[in-house]
Formats: C-alpha cells, structure tokens, sequence
C-alpha cells in the first residue's frame, strides 16, 4: 500500500527503505532522539524528506499543491505534547471533519459517538484548557480519528499517563485498527507497550532502521544484537 | 505644596464637570490613537502572525529590524515623519501636516512595530506547534493560519494593547507632526507640557489624572488577559 | 493665568451688516511666536474672524525662527513674527509677500523682587546686562531662535558681553511663558516682551527689572507665504487674515485686548 | 526631498566629526539614563524579586499599580515630580528643578516600576521552582535568594535594558522637569524636538541617528539575551 | 526514625498516620493527583502541612530558623521536573556541598567520585543547560545525594526515560540506599518499577493513604480492592 525509501533529514534519519502495509499496527521503538517522531513527521509530510522520496500507493507524493492535502488528509498524527485548542472539547474533535467540509449532522453523529468512545460524553462542552492530561490525550486521539483516517501516526500517545489510562487509550487503539482496517504507526519508547499493541515492531537507533520484523520475533530471537540489548532494557547510551 | 492641592481640586472639578476643553483634548486623544491602532493592528498582525510562523533563524534580520523599531523612539519617528510630510517633503503636496492625520501616521508608524513584534513574539510561542496540528488534522494554508492567529488571541490581544498604552501616553511625536494646534491637534500630552509651561497647573493636572486612569485601565485589561492566556 | 477683556466694546457694527458672505468651510495655518499665543491675543482675536468669514485659524506656536522655517517650506499660509530685519529678508528672498508691520510693543527685563544683580537703578539695556554678568545672577534665555532671541543677542552683543557658555546663562530652548517660568523658579533674570510678562504676571513672582530703553522696542509683522513657492498654500485666505489684521477693526481689536488693566499690543509700526 | 537628504549628509558629518555640541548632548543623555538606569535597578531588583517569590495572588493588588506604573506616561511622571521640585512644591527649597537631578530623578521614577515589574515576571516564570530546588539541597533563606536572582540573570538583565530604552528615548519628563537649558539640562530627545522646531534638521537628524543607534544596540543586546534566556 | 502524623493542605491529602523506617526504600504510588508529590514538599518542608503534625526522630519539627534547616538538611528532594541551574554540571553537583560549608578538597573529591558513577565525567564542565534529559536526571541525582542525606525524596525520578537510562538510575539508587542507609521515598506511576526496587510500597489515591505494606504483599495479595486494581492496571478514573 504505501512505500517509503530513502529519507534523509540533517542526519538525523537516513532511512533506505520502509514499506508499510495497509491495516497493520506498527510499533517504532529506540531510544530517545533515534528520530522516531522525526519519521512520523516525514510520514506526515509536515517536514519535507531532505533527499529520497515518499511513495503513497505507489505514486510518489506531491510536495505541494491540493495533491499534497488530499493525500494529508489521509493522515493524522497525534503528536507526543499534546496539544487542544483553546475550545471546547466538542469542537475540538469536531475541528477535522469541519475542515474537511462535512455536513453539520454528520459531525454530530461522529463526534457525539466518540464522546461515548472515550466515556467524555458530560464534558463535551468543557473548554479543553480545562482538562486533566488523560482526559487532553484521549480527547486528542478522538480528535485524530474522527475523520477515519487511513493512517493513524501516534507519537508516544500514553506517556506520562497511568496505568488504566494507558490501557483505556490502546484499548482505542486496537479497536479502531481492527474495525476500520486503519494502518496504525506508533512510537513508543516503552517496549511493552509496543510488545502489547503491535503486529510489527521497528527499532530505530542513530537514524537507522536497525530492525523491522513481526512483534513476536523481535521480542523472542532479533537478528539484530543491539535490538536485542534495547528490549531486554540493557541498552546504555 | 498648597498649588498641588489647590490644582488637584480644581483638576476634579474640571473632570467631573466635563469641562468642555479637557473634553475636546481627551477625545481628539482618544480618537487618534484608537484609530492609530486599529491601522497598526491590521498592519502588525498579519505580518507578525506570518513572520511567527517563520523559523526564528530565517527571519533573524527582520528581528532585530523590528525590536529596533519597537524601541523607536517617538521624537524620531516624529522627525522622520515631520521630514517626511513637510511640504518639502516627498509627501508635502497632501498637505498633512499639522492635521490629526499626521498625528496618526506618525503614531502608526510606531504602533505596528511594536504590534508586529509582539504578535510574532507571541504567535512564535506556540504557533509552529498550532499550525502543525491543524494540519495534521487536515487544515490547509488559510484555515492553520486562521487556526494559529485564534488560538493565539490573547498575545495578539496583549500586543495591541500594549501598543495603543504606548502611543497614548507619547508625547515626541505627536508634538512634531501635530504642532499642538488648540481645538485642532492638541492631545493630552501636549497639552499637559504646554499647561504645564504656561502655569496652567489644573487642567495640567486633570489631563495627567485621566491620561493615568486611561493607562490603569489598560494595563488592568492587560494584565488580565496576560494572566488568562498563561493560565491555558 | 487669568484671561483679560477688552474695555471697550469693538466696533464691528460697520463691517458686518452688508457682508452677507458665504462662510468658508476651511482653515488656514498661522506661524507665530509664542509670545503672541501665550499672551491670549490670539484666543481674542481669532475666534472673531472666523466668525466673519467662517475660516479657522489653526496657530502652530513657535519661536520666530522656527516660524519663518515653518514659513519657508510652506507648511504654514501666514506669518506673525517680531524680526523686523529676518522678516524683510524673507521678502526679498521670495519666500514671503504682503509684509506689514502689524502692532509693536517692547521689551523689558524681568527678575527677582530681591534683585541681586543690583538692576534696579539703571536705566540702559546695556547697564543692566553688565549688572547681571557681573553678579553671576541667572539670566534664562529663550534660546530658541526666536524675535526675543535675536533681539536678547543682539543686546548682549551691544553692551560687549559673550554670555555663551556661562554657568548663570541658561538658554532653554522654549517658549516665552516657558521661559518666565523657568526663571520664576531658579530666581533668575530673563528678556520678555511686555505682553507675555503682563498676561502671567499674577501666577509668578517675577518684577520688572527694567524697561523704557528705546532699544527695546519690539515690533510684530504679519505677512502671507509666497504662493508660487509650494502647491497647497492658501494665498487668498492668508491675505484675507493679513487684511482682516490690518483693517481698521483688527488695528482696533489688537489695542483694545487688555490683561489685568493693560494693554499688551498696540496697532501699527511704533517708531518712526 | 533635498532638505531630507542634505539634512542626512550634514548629520553624518556632524557625528562622523565628533561636533562638540552634539557630543554634549549625547553625553549628557547617557549620563542621566545611565546614573537613572542603576538606580532603578538598585531599587526595583530587590523588590521585583521580592514580589516574584511571593505567590501571585497575594500579590495581586501590588501587580496591578506596578503595571499602571509601568505604562505611566513620560509627561504625567514628568508633571508629578514638576510639582513635587518646584520652589512652590514640598521639595521646592532643595531647588533641585532644572537641573541633571531632576531629570535623574524623574527617570528613576519611570524606570523603576518597569525593573521592578519584568523582574518580577521574569523570576514568576521559575523563581519558586528555583527556591524550592536550592532549599531542597541545603539553602538558606539568602542563599535561595541569591540563586533565583542568579538563576534569572536573563531576565532581570532583560528588565534593566528594557528601562533604559524606555527612559532614553523619552521626552515628555526631561522636558518638563530639565527645561531643556543648553549644555545643562539638554539632552538628545528634547533637542530633536528644539531642533525640529528651529528648522535645524542637520542636528536634528543627527540626533535622531544617534538615538536610533542606541536604540538598535540596546534592542539587538535585548533579543541576543531574550533568546538565550529561552534556550535554557 | 521518623513518625508523620495527620497531614492536610488544601484537602488533597489527608494522612491519619505514616511511620517510616530508617534505610528502607519506599515506593509511593497512585493516579496522577493523588497527592504524593505534595507528600514529598510537605516532608521536605517546602510546604507547611495545614494542620497536624511531623515528628523527626520523634521530636516535633521546627517550622522555621535554623532547626528547621538543619532538619531540611538531612533530606534532598529530586523533584518530578527537573531543574538545574544554569551552570556547569561541576557546579550544579557542588550546589548542596558548598550550601553546607563543606571544605574545598572534600568537595572536589566528592563531585569527581559522583561523576564517574554517572559515567559523566568528561562532561564535567558542559553548561547544564545542553544537557539531554537523561544525562540532566542523572546529574539532578547525583546533586541530591552529594551531601549524603538521611531521607532521599525522589519524585518520578524516571519519568520520560527510555530503559536503559532508567535502569543505570535505578541501579544507583539501590546502590545508595544499601550503602550509605539512606532512607528513599520514591514516588512513581510505574507500578513496575515500585515492584523492582521499593521495600514497601505505598499505594495513595484521592489524598488518602489505601494501603502501605512489604513490596511483595501489595503484589501479590493486597489487602484492598482498589490497590489490587491498581497495581494490575486495571483502575480506570
Ligand atoms: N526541527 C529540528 N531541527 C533540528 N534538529 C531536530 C529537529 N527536530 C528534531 N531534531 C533532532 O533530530 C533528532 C531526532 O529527533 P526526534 O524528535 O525524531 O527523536 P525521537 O526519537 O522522537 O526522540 P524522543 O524519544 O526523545 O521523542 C534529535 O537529535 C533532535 O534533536
Ligand atoms: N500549589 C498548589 N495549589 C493548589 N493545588 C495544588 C497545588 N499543588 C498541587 N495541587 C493539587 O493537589 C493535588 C495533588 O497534587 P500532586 O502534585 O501531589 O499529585 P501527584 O500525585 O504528584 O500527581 P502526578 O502523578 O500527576 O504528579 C492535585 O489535584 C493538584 O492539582
Ligand atoms: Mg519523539
Ligand atoms: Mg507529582
């Protein structure tokens, strides 16, 4: 479904090629400044790639132009700091169906049924500022998938979080991949959390796709040695 | 000692009986840097929204450029602008000089920087960040920026203040352009300097009361929102 | 400062009754010294013929070189200034038409009741200016460039003094009201014209220190831009200011504005 | 448009040849801003730092009369100490008017509530974290104190700049409380205006140049400490 | 060693009775807003409890001049954000000694030592602030324990890092509290890490204090539900 080769960014990632498949959760792991949400934002396009090239479906993508926003609009990221606007909480979910032009019912139907999703419903017309940081994140993902995106790129959406929030969110998470066939990429720099979430784990260290493979065998046998040391937590640097 | 009270009763007595020329003075005042501000606010936020979103490296000259013109001082903007109008000037055939007109050039030309910078200042904050999510949410070019100056309302807000508390309480510029013609171009300010010289002590005083409620209040509104928008 | 009436009523019943004239909606601006302005003339005069012919006189108050500036480069449309000679050279330069010697007063000396240059028996401009270098006592000078300016220098330079540069001489750069002011409060001697002392005289404690030296006769000109010198100057209402000055009811308005019982500016050219 | 230029020619040759008269003025200006400047300093340092610990409720009456003062306008700080120094007024018999003092005086009185304010805000931002952090490891009172003041060096630094742009660039107080007395009380802002007024633009442009350039370096060290403030 | 008694501020915490025992390591856990960082500030004395009492040693503490720091002396508080001063890391690590008086030479022979625990000492002389956030937490560490308090307070001291860091801090801290006796409180809302390396485990939610107990007990069979819930991640709020 979609390909990615060769992205290079001030040295900070150089990337020789990622082929990501539709409907797949992928969890990217490595340690902090690996440039895990140096990807997403690539992914995104919200950064231009300094060198190499993005293939969406085969076809390499727009750098500007309607072209590049039809393709965005596939897209949402849910960034590692969140970040609400200065609203209320319905209309902040309500914020990406309203840009994309959807009809007033419509939106209400969807954003009301997410308010349900994220037990939110009495808040809804809270003003976000307001919100406690589990009540910001969740209301920050409903927000993202309000629109059914076809790739969900979630950076670090349950740090800083505790437990029963953490797994209200990646209970979300699963849901949504399984039911709507979205492609889900998360970074995480908790590898259980990649271990309990993802089909197909990617580590990243330095820039570099050290090792990509099925969540079962990175976890159990990696190729790859330093792969192994960063699971196990016994990576030092 | 018996002058400053004498004057500070009769300076009450002129604000509370309305007198009509304190009237003429604060309203012409009021008139020309209100509208001066509304001129420098949609001059100053567009362009501080724009130059916010910028990375602060690229637009490191306009930078300095601008906070130098923040720190303008208002003589000198009077000066240039005096140059500038005369009918020696290049602009000399409108004849504006010594006209409100002048008087909100003049404050314009000091207001938007000031505006411009804040705004920038303010919308550099938190205005990549903004952008990016809306973005990510699928907005184009017009509805992020939309979406950045909203979110950044209360530094925008500040900034447009600040900048009308600034050119209210000046007195440099507006004394050039304006040559604190009675009834026609004379402001609090110059009024004060002028009453102040003839001995006029009361209605110096009573300008120097109000023109300090004007700034209280303002600063009071400023104050408030730079605490709200901190709060959030 | 209180604000004088005229003692006699003036006579405008002759002009008024056949002038049914249009009222012209504009203005024009007067360049003038702050002797003029700080001393009411002008609240007296003006308001008059505006109500004569409906045009307001916006007056930009200055020293009276900084007027004939503001009058060269044609950002005012007349001129009342006291520099007979600089006037006269403004004339002939091209920058000003229609000169005419308006009204007169003079000058005098004004200091501490207590006088400690010692003026007080003297009777030459001359005598007394060697008093008060002598002394040390302050003199403030209105050092602004204007007709009481040149008029001052001119004074020192005639009794052989070079006051530049001296501790007791302060030259401040303002207006004539700022300028008694200033030496109110550092007990000083300064150059006024009569009409500005006069007007101010109740809210300061300043005396006459001298007067009555026939070099410190002052005379007042008024005269219109050049119209040919700059796009926008109003010549035709300048003229219309000039004559309504020059008119036997301005000549008469101008001697009969009083403060505090005198008469400030008398009509006319005074020397002859 | 000539005038504009031969003005510009003739200024440049005036500073590029140090004339006296120039030289003066400018002089005077920074020793009074300068000498006004460290004693507001002296004065708001302590208070601001003060106010910053002290949380912002309980400050909150203060907050708004040091912001009311900090957008006090020049002519009405300039009126206020008119009154106060003048020989009719309480400190009349120190005869203190028109003179260096006065102007050092009235400049005090602006400057000091502008230090006192940002440096309050500045040591808000993280003063109380800064204090807890130090008497978490062992401080004392003093010692606390002397770490949040140096912990907020940027800011205060930002504060003190800030009122000196403020007070040289001003003219409404000097001029009422200095009188503008050549050589004595002259300084760059009120000869502009003099200038101006004379029709002497080569002084006046001159001037204006100078003060500009003051204005930029003052600015350009502000933002230089503005953003290495924020990068830590 | 040291007996708390009946705090309360503000109504968010509310303790009847909390006893600690010298060179044992807490773990505090609980949902975000419990209360445990402000338990910290009030046993460091950074905040005046509203009403009752903290014994030290059993004698009442002072509530200021020198007794009161001399009490605060004994402790060192690592708090949940970090914060080091804008100086050298040499410095930063020098701050309590030189607060203490302590003589040159022994300073110097202490910060040396601590900085090659942390493995930083070539960065002996880096500007704190260019630090990156797990170099800064362990500097922030090493700053507490230079002046070997009694009571070590740690708020999240891991919060935000990726394994390996956490794992060389928590080493250390271990290392600490056996060596030198010291007494740690450490707050966290990783459960998994109060499992590693706590003794007892403090569970506080809503202000309270639901249950205190040996590491293993609170595990393995909690006396209360919501602990149990807890501690399994379970708890939703
Ligand atoms: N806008 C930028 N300009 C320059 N360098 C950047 C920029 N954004 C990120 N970097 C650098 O790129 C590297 C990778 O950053 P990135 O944010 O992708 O790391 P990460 O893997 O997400 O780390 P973390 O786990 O801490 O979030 C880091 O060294 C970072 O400092
Ligand atoms: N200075 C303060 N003034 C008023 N309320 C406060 C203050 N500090 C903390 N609180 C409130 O006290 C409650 C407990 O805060 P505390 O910081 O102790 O929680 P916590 O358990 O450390 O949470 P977290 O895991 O998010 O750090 C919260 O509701 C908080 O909003
Ligand atoms: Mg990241
Ligand atoms: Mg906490």
């Amino acid at each position: 479904m979609k390909a990615v080769r060769k992205i290079y960014d001030e040295e900070v990632l150089y990337i020789n090629e990622l082929i990501l498949t539709k409907g797949c959760i992928y969890g990217v792991i490595g340690p902090s400044g690996a440039g895990k949400s140096t990807l997403l934002r690539i992914i995104n396009m919200l950064t231009d790639q300094s060198s190499g090239e993005i293939l969406y479906n085969g076809e390499p993508a727009p750098k500007n132009g309607l072209g590049k926003l039809t393709l965005q609009r596939n897209m949402a990221l849910v960034f590692q700091k969140t970040l609400l606007f200065k609203d209320t909480v319905w209309n902040n979910i309500a914020y990406g169906l309203k840009a994309r032009g959807f009809n007033k019912k419509e939106i209400e139907i969807r954003v009301n049924s997410l308010l349900d999703q994220i037990g939110m419903t009495e808040l809804a017309s809270r003003r976000a500022e307001t919100l406690s940081g589990g009540e910001a994140q969740r209301v920050a993902i409903a927000r993202a998938v309000a629109f059914e995106p076809e790739i969900l790129l979630l950076d670090e959406p349950t740090a800083n979080l505790d437990p029963g929030n953490i797994e209200l969110i990646e209970e979300m998470i699963i849901k949504m991949a399984r039911d709507k066939a979205i492609t889900v990429i998360m970074v995480t720099h908790n590898v259980f959390q990649a271990k309990r979430i993802a089909d197909q784990v990617i580590f990243i260290n330095q820039g570099k796709i050290v090792e990509m493979g099925p969540t079962e065998k990175i976890f159990s046998k990696p190729d790859n040695e330093s792969t192994r040391l960063f699971v196990e937590g016994k990576m030092v640097y | 000692m018996s002058r400053l009270y004498e004057g500070l009763l009769e300076a009450l007595r002129l604000i509370i009986s309305f007198d009509p020329d304190l009237l003429t003075i604060v309203l012409l005042s009021l008139r020309v840097s209100i509208t001066a501000i509304l001129l420098a606010t949609l001059i100053g936020v567009p362009i501080g929204t724009l130059l916010g979103l910028k990375e602060e490296k690229k637009t490191g000259f306009f930078n300095k450029i601008i906070f130098t013109f923040m720190g303008m001082p208002p003589v000198v903007a009077g000066l240039i602008i005096f140059l500038i109008l005369s009918r020696q000037g290049p602009l000399g055939v409108l004849g504006l000089l010594y006209t409100p007109s002048a008087m909100i050039i003049a404050q314009v030309f000091l207001a938007s920087p000031i505006v411009i910078g804040l705004t920038m200042v303010g919308i550099r904050a938190k205005g990549g960040e903004i952008e990016e999510t809306a973005r990510s949410l699928g907005a184009g070019s017009a509805l992020a920026a939309w979406t950045v100056v909203k979110e950044s309302r209360y530094a925008i807000l500040g900034a447009v203040i600040t900048g009308f508390s600034r050119v209210v309480a000046e007195v440099g510029a507006v004394m050039i352009v304006g040559g604190n013609i009675e009834g026609h171009t004379r402001v609090m300010t110059t009024a004060i300097v002028l009453e102040t010289r003839k001995g006029n002590f009361e209605l110096a005083i009573g300008l120097g009361i109000i023109l300090l409620m004007i700034s209280f209040i303002v600063n009071s509104v400023l104050y408030t929102i730079q605490k709200g928008g901190k709060k959030n | 400062a209180e604000e004088g009436a005229p003692v006699e009523e003036p006579v405008e019943e002759e002009t008024t009754p056949e002038e049914e004239v249009e009222l012209i909606d504009d203005f024009i601006i007067l360049a003038t010294t702050t002797s003029t302005y700080d001393s009411g003339l002008l609240d007296f005069l003006n308001p008059i013929f505006t109500e004569q012919t409906g045009l307001e006189v916006r007056v930009v108050s200055q020293g009276t070189g900084a007027a004939l500036e503001t009058g060269r480069s044609g950002d005012a449309d007349v001129l009342l200034v006291h520099d007979r000679g600089s006037e006269l050279q403004g004339v002939e330069d091209g920058y000003f038409v229609d000169r005419y010697d308006v009204m007169y007063n003079d000058f005098i000396f004004v200091g501490p009741a207590e006088d400690p240059a010692g003026v007080g028996g003297v009777t030459t401009a001359a005598e007394a200016m060697s008093l008060i270098a002598d002394s040390g006592a302050i003199f403030v000078s209105r050092g602004d460039d204007s007709g009481t300016h040149r008029m001052e220098l001119r004074l020192w330079e005639a009794a052989g003094i070079d006051p530049a540069g001296e501790s007791w001489y302060e030259s401040i750069g303002q207006g004539m009201g700022d300028t008694i002011n200033h030496a109110n409060e550092r007990l000083g001697y300064t150059l006024t014209d009569r009409g500005t002392y006069v007007s101010m005289k109740d809210s300061i404690d300043l005396v006459i220190a001298l007067e009555g030296d026939p070099v410190l006769f002052n005379q007042y000109g008024v005269m219109a831009v050049n119209p040919e010198l700059h796009e926008g100057i109003k010549y035709e209402y300048a003229m219309m200011y000039v004559e309504f000055l020059m008119s036997e009811e301005g000549q008469n308005l101008i001697n009969s504005y009083q403060v505090n019982g005198e008469t400030l500016f008398f009509p006319g050219y005074g020397l002859e």
